[in-house]
């Protein structure tokens, strides 16, 4: 079968990932909602997984693919938790507005 | 198929931006389906089926549902999110630029490293092969992430919990 | 048995002296400070008749550190000072009562042990480690057991504490650097290093550091007076009799070998600055109201002496220097001694309050006179073996330095004769003042012995540290063909 | 035998120190003072023994001991050497000490702490003896200082008073400036010569070893101070007279016939380097005719009767050093023998009169005692006679050597000499008439107790005297015994002086001036029985005379306060700094950590945008820059 890298090339994937895993960065810069920043946070942990399979592919080699699905199931428990925490906030501020959380400051 | 790529990578980007613009939370979630959709995309351009399901399974079906779950949940859905100073506002712009720029500069540079790609024909990403890869070479750390998952979830559960204070 | 043995019974010594409890506790540190004397004795002897007493085992493989002990004429002189002292000091503090005496034995065996691990270890990792683990049972001695409010001890002890330890850690900087350069920390391998002029300069300066404010040698010196006055006369004895001189020992076991061409190039000011120390200790020395921190200033002139004896960088000024670092440390602890005899009859440090003893106690005038004129290097006492030859060694580097050396000789005749006259002579002190008990002439019998004995014939200590210090000159002249 | 006998004479004071200072409380007070006498009696003896063996033989006796110090390039031992000199020093300082330590056991008697005072004494004398006899520049060295230690605990026996302490302190502190000096050029001489031993540098000097002619110099200068500490010359003799402080029969051993004289027995032992420095011995003679005419200018108007007596010792001195100075060795020693005598035999009878007087020394109080303390009366004229340089008394003789001597060399220190003659004349016959003539001025009380001391008292003073009389005859002009005895330790043959016209009209001179000295005192004293005013009147230059010049005062003012104003300065300022400055240290660092908490505001997007930056600088860094 035709292998796609063959055609696009590992460098464009490489850009992808990259100006994706920076709209990550700022999206977490930017907003101050805590919900879109753990959106943001996905979209980088998804631009680190897309050049991993990129590289997977490349390299021809299973372990890229492998350490993605690893990846997910982190990424899939992190949510999970996170989502409790901001609950937990909520509960607490009325708001998951990130500045609140200041005062955890020690 | 470069169009393809081409078409793929500008939804990819473009959604991405949309997620994190969007003034309501729901619009952002929808956006980030999308861009997870399109991801997928990319994951099946290099025939990565088994990651492609999984993709699609994890993050469009479970954690975009427990987003917007809990979006609804804290009744989130209006845009009512204060802005942050403007200073902050230039400040994550000027990050988002110099980051952009280190990085492809980076990337521009080693480039001459990187060889050209070769296909050996082998078969090294079939749901077949990645399962015997996963559960012979990578039983243990698989063994773990179930740990994991559980102990999350055991997580989540405590610190959604409603507290007592009293008790 | 080998060297390693003396650690070994301090160590136990410390550790028995807690368990056994405060009732026991002084004995316990007397027999076992007592064990390490004779070990330490009985380890010279096998040494003389040569047998093999060093103790070397490969600690670690990387990065290489030895745990060795190394044998030999200055170290075994300058534990036989530490062991010999330290009996000394313990019976010394029979008289007083400590709260939690167990406490306080043990952690001067601690710190013996501590210092004895310094002048013996041949690994420079290692002796770093000995050198900073005899600080830290100082400190709880100065901070626990000293004088004054709770609030000015904690703040010069502390500043003794940070002062010295952040100069060490120049040192240690030094001996990183010196393994990326050779491999090892052993000694011997150090002395070897061909370094080039930058680099030596540069180590140079990190041992300096480090001894400069631990001799102290000015202007590092702030923290000493202070300290000495604050901290139990113990505490004061140990500082001042041993641990000054773990960075006087320092400064010919470690730096002039490592790094003899900086040695050389910056001898003029280092010399300078040590005998600028002398004068200005011996100034300050009259001007100070309260015993201890007079003596304190008199011994920033002495060690000023000994550092630039140590400097000039010839056999007499090394070997001067060693001697008058055992006579000083016997003198300092028997002035110091005498200081607290006096304190705990009168119940002050302050001169002023003092006087008027000499009608009520000869016995002890005549110890304290003996010790005054020892410190003042009257000849025929140990002092003035080693001043001596310090003075000749400057004399033959410049004989200005001699002669501002030797002002040391005027100036010290003055503060410690103004000091004996005002708080030994004139009419009789209304407060009662009884004459030394058996256990307190005991110990200025001991040390006037030691002092008069060797002043008279020092020819078995010089016997015995000359062959080293001449294979350390070897090791120094290395580049100055 | 040599050896032990040698052994003898040096250490049996030393054990009568150790007797008395460990048993003395527990023995009478009789046995103490006897024990002291006997232990220098005895070394007296063994010099005795030595003298005459030595007087035949003509070779010294040499004792070695051990090694003491070890240097890369010399080594000291402990080493004795009876020659010559050594042997008529010892004979005069066991002698005399003799005496005066017999004489101390009547003039002690009352005090509490006599044995002590006898262990002292002991000490002293065993320490001159290690001063004498020693065979090298630091065997002289630790007697050099053993006896400054002596000094300083006998002028300051009677501790309780402070004043005397300070006396003490001062003359210990005073003597080791000089000891600095004594100790550089023993330093200087041992780098020349690679070694301290008198005979070796000798013999170097012998073979041709060449010395650096600029270095010697200065070691010799060197030493001349550590003789000006000792001997009490100019600048550094203000100790001296203070340290009358003392009991009297210290003053008289010590501070008159022997400790001061030790910097003139350095000075000849080492003539042979002295004579390759004649710069140095230009400063020398100098120096002691200056302080000779200084120190009599000031004694004639004290009133303290030792103190009196101290300017007259330093004057002398001053003179013996004008000899040393012209390279007259012999003469100085001479002089120093007859000097010895008298002086001692001068302190001695005024500790006479003040034991008499229950401890009154001022002149203005005394008066008339000739009637009842007949023996001290004519011991004191003799003595009197003497210094004055009267003929056949032995002052003359050697006074007139000096001053001839002077006028052969060098004029203007001839009229120096001869002036500071005139005024000993005139102050020492001052002090025998206001003591000893006209009536008693003192209390009742005192009148009614006035009394002829004891034997042992007395005793020594006859023999003193008779020696003052006598004494000159061991070097007559033209006949001189001693410079015959001297020869081996001399590097020069002593001058001889052909008594011609000039010699006998330059007696002659001196007698005249003698003479008149005495008249202008008899003049002032006894014709018109003056009395010196109270302290109070006294006015004009006397005032200047009657406080030593101020010299005190000036010492006090360029020296002493500088000092502990320098002191204050280090410790109120230089002190405050130093530690300010490490506290400042920190302080800063406190500061530094205060500052930087407030960048830690818990704003969790500030957190990351300066982790975002430093991650861009970190990766910017590696992969762009470098």
């Amino acid at each position: 079968m035709e292998n796609i890298l063959q055609q696009v090339g590992i460098d464009n994937y490489i850009y992808l990932s990259t100006l994706l895993f920076c709209v990550g960065i700022f999206g977490v810069l930017f907003r101050r909602n805590a919900i879109v920043m753990f959106m943001s946070i996905e979209i980088m942990l998804n631009a680190v997984n897309l050049l991993l399979v990129a590289f997977s592919t490349y390299h021809q080699d299973a372990a890229g693919q492998v350490f993605v699905f690893f990846s997910m199931a982190v990424a899939a428990a992190e949510v999970a938790v996170g989502l409790a925490i901001l609950v937990a906030v909520y509960r607490n501020h009325n708001g998951i507005d990130i500045d609140n959380l200041k005062k955890l400051k020690g | 198929m470069l169009t393809l790529f081409y078409i793929l990578s500008a939804i990819t980007l473009g959604t991405a931006f949309l997620t994190i613009l969007s003034k309501n939370p729901i619009h952002s979630a929808i956006y980030l389906v999308l861009c997870f959709f399109s991801i997928a995309g990319h994951y099946l351009m290099f025939n990565a089926q088994f990651l492609f399901i999984v993709h699609i399974i994890v993050y469009s079906g479970a954690i975009m549902i427990l987003m917007l779950f809990t979006i609804m949940l804290m009744n989130l859905n209006k845009a009512d999110e204060k802005n942050k100073p403007i200073l902050s506002r230039i400040a994550a712009v000027v990050a988002f630029c110099l980051v952009a720029l280190v990085l492809l500069a980076t990337f521009i540079k080693s480039q001459p490293v990187i060889n050209e790609y070769k296909v050996s024909g082998q078969d090294f990403q079939s749901i077949k092969v990645l399962g015997q890869v996963l559960l012979n070479n990578y039983m243990v750390p698989f063994e773990f992430a179930s740990v994991l998952l559980l102990v999350s979830m055991i997580g989540a559960v405590l610190l959604s919990k409603k507290e007592h204070i009293n008790n | 048995m080998d060297v390693s043995f003396i650690l070994v019974i301090l160590l136990f010594g410390a550790a028995a002296t807690w368990f056994v409890g405060d009732k026991l506790a002084s004995k316990a540190a007397l027999i076992f400070s007592t064990a390490a004397l004779a070990a330490t004795l009985y380890v010279i002897y096998r040494y003389n008749q040569g047998a093999p007493v060093s103790f070397i085992y490969l600690w670690n493989q990387s990065p290489r550190i030895f745990l060795g002990f190394q044998a030999d004429g200055l170290s075994l002189t300058m534990t036989l000072l530490t062991t010999a002292l330290t009996p000394i000091i313990v019976f010394s503090s029979f008289g007083n009562l400590f709260p939690k005496t167990r406490a306080f034995y043990a952690l001067i065996l601690f710190m013996a042990f501590a210092m004895v691990g310094t002048f013996l270890s041949v690994d420079g990792l290692v002796y770093y480690v000995f050198w900073e683990l005899s600080l830290i049972p100082i400190y709880f001695i100065a901070l626990i057991w000293g004088s004054g409010t709770a609030e000015e001890r904690k703040k010069s002890v502390i500043k003794f504490f940070i002062y010295t330890f952040a100069g060490s850690l120049f040192m240690l900087v030094a001996f990183v650097y010196l393994y990326q350069r050779t491999g090892s920390f052993l000694n011997l391998h150090l002395y070897k290093a061909m370094l080039t002029s930058t680099e030596q300069t540069w180590i140079f300066a990190a041992f300096f550091l480090a001894y400069a404010i631990k001799t102290p040698i000015i202007p590092f010196h702030t923290w000493q007076a202070n300290v000495y006055q604050k901290a139990p006369t113990a505490g004061t004895m140990l500082l001042s009799g041993i641990m000054l001189k773990m960075a006087l020992f320092s400064i010919i076991r470690w730096q002039l070998p490592i790094t003899p061409w900086a040695a050389n190039e910056y001898k003029y000011i280092v010399i300078g600055l040590c005998i600028a120390g002398v004068i200005y200790g011996s100034i300050l020395a009259l001007k100070q109201t309260d015993l201890k921190k007079l003596l304190a200033y008199s011994s920033l002139a002495h060690v000023g002496l000994i550092a630039a004896g140590a400097y000039t960088l010839t056999l007499d000024g090394l070997r001067g220097a060693f001697l008058q670092m055992i006579a000083h440390g016997f003198v300092v602890v028997g002035l110091f001694f005498a200081a607290e005899v006096i304190n705990r009859r009168f119940e002050t440090g302050e001169i002023s309050g003092m006087g008027g003893i000499r009608v009520q106690s000869p016995k002890f005038t005549s110890m304290f006179m003996i010790l005054v004129l020892a410190s003042v290097a009257l000849p025929g006492t140990f002092n003035f073996v080693g001043e001596f030859e310090v003075l000749y060694s400057l004399a033959q580097s410049n004989i200005w330095f001699a002669v501002i050396g030797g002002t040391t000789i005027i100036l010290g005749a003055f503060y410690m004769l103004r000091m004996f006259q005002q708080v030994m002579l004139g009419e009789k002190n209304e407060k009662f003042f009884a004459d030394v008990t058996v256990s307190e002439g005991a110990v200025f019998v001991i040390i006037l012995a030691v002092l008069l004995f060797f002043g008279l014939y020092p020819k078995p200590i010089t016997d015995f540290i000359t062959p080293e210090l001449e294979k350390v000159l070897v090791y120094i002249n290395r580049f100055n063909k | 035998m040599e050896t032990n006998l040698a052994l003898l004479l040096l250490f049996a004071p030393f054990a009568g120190f150790l007797i008395n200072i460990f048993f003395g409380k527990k023995l009478s007070k009789t046995l103490t003072g006897t024990l002291g006498t006997v232990a220098v009696a005895v070394s007296f003896a063994a010099t005795l023994y030595f003298f005459l063996q030595v007087l035949q033989t003509k070779t010294p006796v040499m004792v070695n001991l051990f090694e003491w110090l070890h240097l890369a390039n010399f080594t000291v031992n402990f080493s004795f050497q009876l020659d010559q000199l050594s042997l008529l020093w010892l004979m005069f300082v066991t002698g005399i000490g003799t005496l005066i330590h017999m004489y101390s056991i009547s003039y002690m008697h009352d005090d509490e702490n006599m044995h002590k005072f006898f262990a002292y004494l002991n000490l002293f004398v065993f320490f001159m003896i290690t001063l004498v006899m020693g065979s090298n520049l630091l065997i002289m060295f630790i007697g050099w200082e053993g006896v400054g230690l002596c000094s300083y605990l006998l002028i300051g026996f009677w501790y309780k008073n402070q004043e005397y302490n300070d006396a003490a302190k001062k003359a210990f502190i005073m003597n080791r400036i000089g000891d600095l000096g004594f100790l550089i050029g023993i330093f200087i001489l041992a780098y020349l010569f690679h070694t301290v031993e008198y005979d070796l540098m000798k013999a170097e000097l012998e073979n041709g070893w060449s010395v650096d002619k600029a270095w010697l110099g200065i070691a010799m200068l060197c030493l001349f101070i550590g003789a000006c500490g000792k001997s009490a010359q100019l600048p550094l003799y203000t100790w001296l007279p203070d340290a009358m402080a003392g009991p009297t029969p210290v003053s008289a051993l010590i501070h008159a016939a022997t400790m001061v004289t030790a910097g003139i027995f350095m000075i000849t032992r080492l003539n042979f380097l002295f004579n390759l420095t004649p710069d140095v011995l230009e400063i020398i003679a100098v120096v002691g005719a200056v302080t000779s005419l200084v120190a009599a200018s000031i004694g004639l108007v004290q009133n303290d009767i030792k103190k009196v007596l101290a300017y007259s010792t330093v004057s002398q001195l001053g003179l013996i050093f004008l000899a040393l100075g012209l390279g007259a060795y012999e003469i100085a020693v001479f002089h120093v023998i007859t000097h010895a005598f008298f002086k001692a035999c001068l302190f001695l009878g005024s500790g006479s009169v003040i034991h008499a007087l229950h401890g009154e020394q001022d002149m203005r109080n005394m008066g008339g005692l000739r009637k009842v303390m007949k023996i001290t009366f004519v011991t004191f004229l003799i003595s009197t006679l003497a210094i004055s340089g009267l003929p056949p008394f032995s002052g003359f003789f050697s006074k007139d050597e000096i001053l001839m001597t002077a006028f052969h060399h060098n004029k203007p220190l001839w009229v120096i000499g001869s002036l500071a003659s005139i005024m000993t004349a005139f102050y020492m016959f001052r002090l025998l008439y206001l003591t000893f003539y006209k009536d008693f001025r003192g209390t009742e009380e005192q009148k009614h107790h006035l009394h002829e001391s004891p034997t042992l008292i007395t005793f020594p003073l006859i023999v003193l005297a008779i020696l003052a009389l006598v004494g000159g005859a061991i070097s007559l002009p033209g006949m001189s015994w001693l410079n015959e005895y001297l020869a081996p330790v001399m590097a020069k043959p002593a001058e001889h002086h052909h008594l011609g016209n000039t010699e006998y009209m330059l007696m002659g001179i001196a007698v005249v001036g003698a003479l008149i000295g005495i008249g202008v005192a008899y003049a002032k004293y006894i014709k018109k029985g003056e009395v010196p005013p109270a302290d109070a009147q006294i006015t004009g230059v006397t005032n200047v005379l009657y406080n030593k010049y101020y010299v005190d005062e000036i010492y006090t003012a360029i020296i002493i306060k500088p000092i502990y104003a320098i002191g204050s300065f280090f410790k109120n300022v230089t002190e405050v700094a130093l530690s300010g400055f490490v506290f400042g240290l920190g302080r800063a660092a406190t500061l530094l950590g205060n500052q930087g908490k407030t960048v830690q505001n818990g704003s969790i997007g500030f957190y990351l945008l300066v982790f975002v930056l430093g991650v861009c600088s970190i990766l910017g860094y590696i992969f762009l820059v470098k």
